[in-house]
């Protein structure tokens, strides 16, 4: 079975852009390392034919930081299925108050908000392979 | 008939005011069908309390100015539709607040009086103002300034008014539209809270109504206008994001019927006059 | 004489690079360069970021990219015109370290930030060059 | 950041800024971090701690930080006073043009 696709945003210029690239690591790299993947965004904002080629049909999880929504957008032009929309920014109204970092550093309290958000991906990359099944 | 409320009070225990605000929700309980949310409980009930504010209509009752109880509503999304502040009824009621926590006979009775007042009060402010349908205008024109890569737009459409703290209030009539404008949405960038007005409340031109809530700050929006809130921006509660989209159209905060516009006007500026005062913001204030 | 500089950073997600050249973006933007350089949202090309594309059209760009599929520099050209100038990581750090799979701040070693600040000088280079033009 | 002039009045001119009550100031500060306007200065070992260093910066007729205040502390001149003098003083400089 492929791998569902997890793409951030990795926005540069706010701490939530990292909070979405680091909970989608999270999530490819540890917690749902079998059955989920990463691809390059910038390589996706190119339309390269490879790359289409892997997105293309694919079911995708969108983790974007904010309302302008670049992964899901960038996904979907990719003729990606987006199956799952998160945004670090909404993780924030569960913690109001809290300052989780920079654009270049996460505080602790940074940290656990992108686990928390990491955590729900996770659970969704499971859902979707059941589907799947 | 009294009146039915889900009841939320601040119920701080460290001030008087808080002891007030729990006194007038147990009362209004006591006097009718109202039901009691319990701030504290709410963190580990929250499906059962949110439950209750979206089948009752939602009084939120604050005790002083810092309003944990109306950021409480906000943060678990609650429309609210009425709120009172115990400082501001003891203030305008001339009673002097004291600094003891056990409430005092005159405190007791200023809190029986306040229950009764909220109990049995018809919404005629909220009644009298539906009369007039505001006419905003199919399309806006929008003219610019550029500073780096940010593009500040300002609507130069005739009808257009706005205060030097930066809140737009759109006049057709006696009605009026009001947001912030996009001087304010981009030095806040990604807003996630909106603490809306209540409808039916009178306010002052330069008073608050509502404030807005990004990561690097909060907003007050100061009324450019004076009059009685007929409408609130609904959407905004779960969706705060379209004031960054959208602060002129889908992003407005709420609409009113105006009391005091020939005087107010003196204090606002028209397109002409606000735009030299945005650039000034936007080169001096780099976001 | 051009009173600012774009920077693009691939922010690629799955190798070192990308998190290098992201990072270093940022460092030049908030420590090395402060006022002078701006940064954009590559994504946002697709997302509808009318002020990105504009951005680049008018001010000279400088794509950063973490390896020789040059994504931020396509990407650029496609949405938006010329870039001036272009940095590929794998030049200055070499195409083993750029291609690690280490992607996540959390694994950041001191020598990952030791290669991020040369990458950051690097680009400072660049962007002094395009500035005293 | 300060503003020079509002709505054509020097800001000078305008009385409005925060007053401190401090019998209930409890020091605590979140009035000095919530404004992003420097109007607050923080002295370490000075009684009081906390002062209104630039009232000049305050944003006319905003009063959020009070509402961070938890003792209550912080008031503000009356609204309906300085609208009024602020007419009045347009008025004035209008005569004098």
């Amino acid at each position: 079975m492929s791998k569902v696709i997890v793409v951030p945003c990795s926005g540069i210029g706010k701490v939530y852009g990292l909070m979405a690239r680091e909970a989608a690591l999270a999530v490819t790299d540890h917690l749902a390392k079998e059955t989920s993947e990463t691809i390059c965004l910038a390589h996706i904002v190119t339309g390269d034919e490879e790359v289409t080629g892997k997105v293309c049909g694919q079911s995708c999880i969108s983790i974007d930081g904010c309302a302008s929504l670049c992964s899901f957008h960038s996904l979907e032009a990719a003729g990606g299925i987006v199956k799952g929309k998160f945004r670090s920014v909404d993780e924030m109204r569960f913690h109001r108050g809290a300052n989780p970092g920079t654009g270049s550093d996460l505080t602790e309290v940074g940290w656990q908000i992108t686990d928390e958000l990491a955590a729900k991906i996770a659970v969704k990359v499971d859902e979707i392979q059941k589907e799947a099944k | 008939m009294t009146r039915s409320f889900a009841v939320l009070p601040c119920n701080g225990l460290d001030k008087s005011a808080g002891c007030i605000a729990r006194e007038v929700a147990l009362q209004i309980c006591e006097a009718g069908e109202s039901e009691l949310i319990c701030p504290v409980f709410y963190r580990l009930a929250e499906a059962k309390y949110t439950k209750l504010a979206e089948e009752k209509s939602l009084l939120v009752i604050d005790g002083c100015a810092t309003r944990c109880a109306s950021k409480l509503a906000a943060e678990k999304g609650l429309k609210i539709s009425e709120k009172i502040n115990i400082s501001e009824e003891a203030k305008a009621n001339g009673l002097a607040l004291s600094d003891g926590l056990r409430l005092s006979a005159a405190e007791v009775e200023f809190a029986r009086q306040l229950a009764e007042r909220i109990g049995q009060e018809t919404k005629t402010a909220q009644q009298a103002v539906t009369e007039e349908k505001l006419k905003f205008p199919a399309e806006l024109h929008f003219q610019t300034y550029a500073k780096d890569k940010f593009l500040f737009k300002i609507p130069d459409n005739a009808g257009f008014y706005f205060n030097e703290n930066d809140v737009w209030a759109y006049v057709s009539g006696k009605k009026a539209r009001i947001g912030v404008t996009d001087f304010v949405q981009h030095s806040l960038s990604d807003i996630i809270y909106f603490t809306p007005p209540v409808v039916g409340s009178e306010v002052e031109q330069f008073e608050e109504t509502g404030n807005i809530e990004s990561g690097k700050a909060v907003f007050e929006i100061i009324s450019p206008v004076s009059g009685v809130i007929t409408a609130v921006n609904e959407t905004l509660i779960d969706t705060p994001e379209l004031i960054n989209q959208s602060p002129y159209e889908k992003g407005w905060i709420l609409e009113m019927t105006l009391t005091a516009f020939s005087d107010d006007r003196d204090l606002l500026h028209e397109f002409a006059g606000y735009y030299p005062v945005l650039k000034r913001k936007v080169d001096e204030f780099h976001v | 004489m051009a009173e600012k500089v774009g920077v693009l950073a691939c922010s690629g997600e799955e190798y070192l690079g990308g998190t290098l050249s992201r990072l270093a973006v940022r460092h030049v933007m908030n420590k090395l360069r402060p006022g002078r350089v701006s940064t954009l949202c590559l994504p946002l090309y697709i997302a509808g970021g009318e002020e990105e594309r504009e951005f680049a059209k008018k001010y000279p760009c400088i794509a950063v990219d973490a390896c020789s599929k040059s994504c931020a520099k396509r990407a650029t050209i496609k949405y938006s015109g010329a870039v001036r100038d272009v940095l590929v990581v794998s030049d200055v750090i070499g195409e083993e370290a750029a291609s690690c799979r280490t992607v996540s701040a959390r694994d950041l070693k001191p020598e990952h930030y030791a290669m991020m600040e040369k990458i950051a000088d690097a680009i400072c280079l660049k962007v002094d060059a395009i500035l005293a033009e | 950041m300060s503003e020079s002039t509002f709505m054509g009045v020097e800001r000078s001119k305008i009385d409005w800024s925060p007053r401190i009550d401090y019998a209930k100031c409890n020091d605590c500060l979140e009035c000095d971090k919530f404004c992003p306007h420097q109007v607050f200065a923080v002295r370490e070992n000075e009684t009081p701690k906390l002062i209104v260093k630039n009232p000049d910066h305050c944003v006319v007729f905003c009063r959020a930080c009070s509402k961070t205040c938890g003792p209550d502390a912080i008031t503000f001149p009356d609204k309906k006073e300085t609208t009024a003098h602020i007419k009045e003083v347009r008025k004035e400089e209008e005569s004098n043009d």
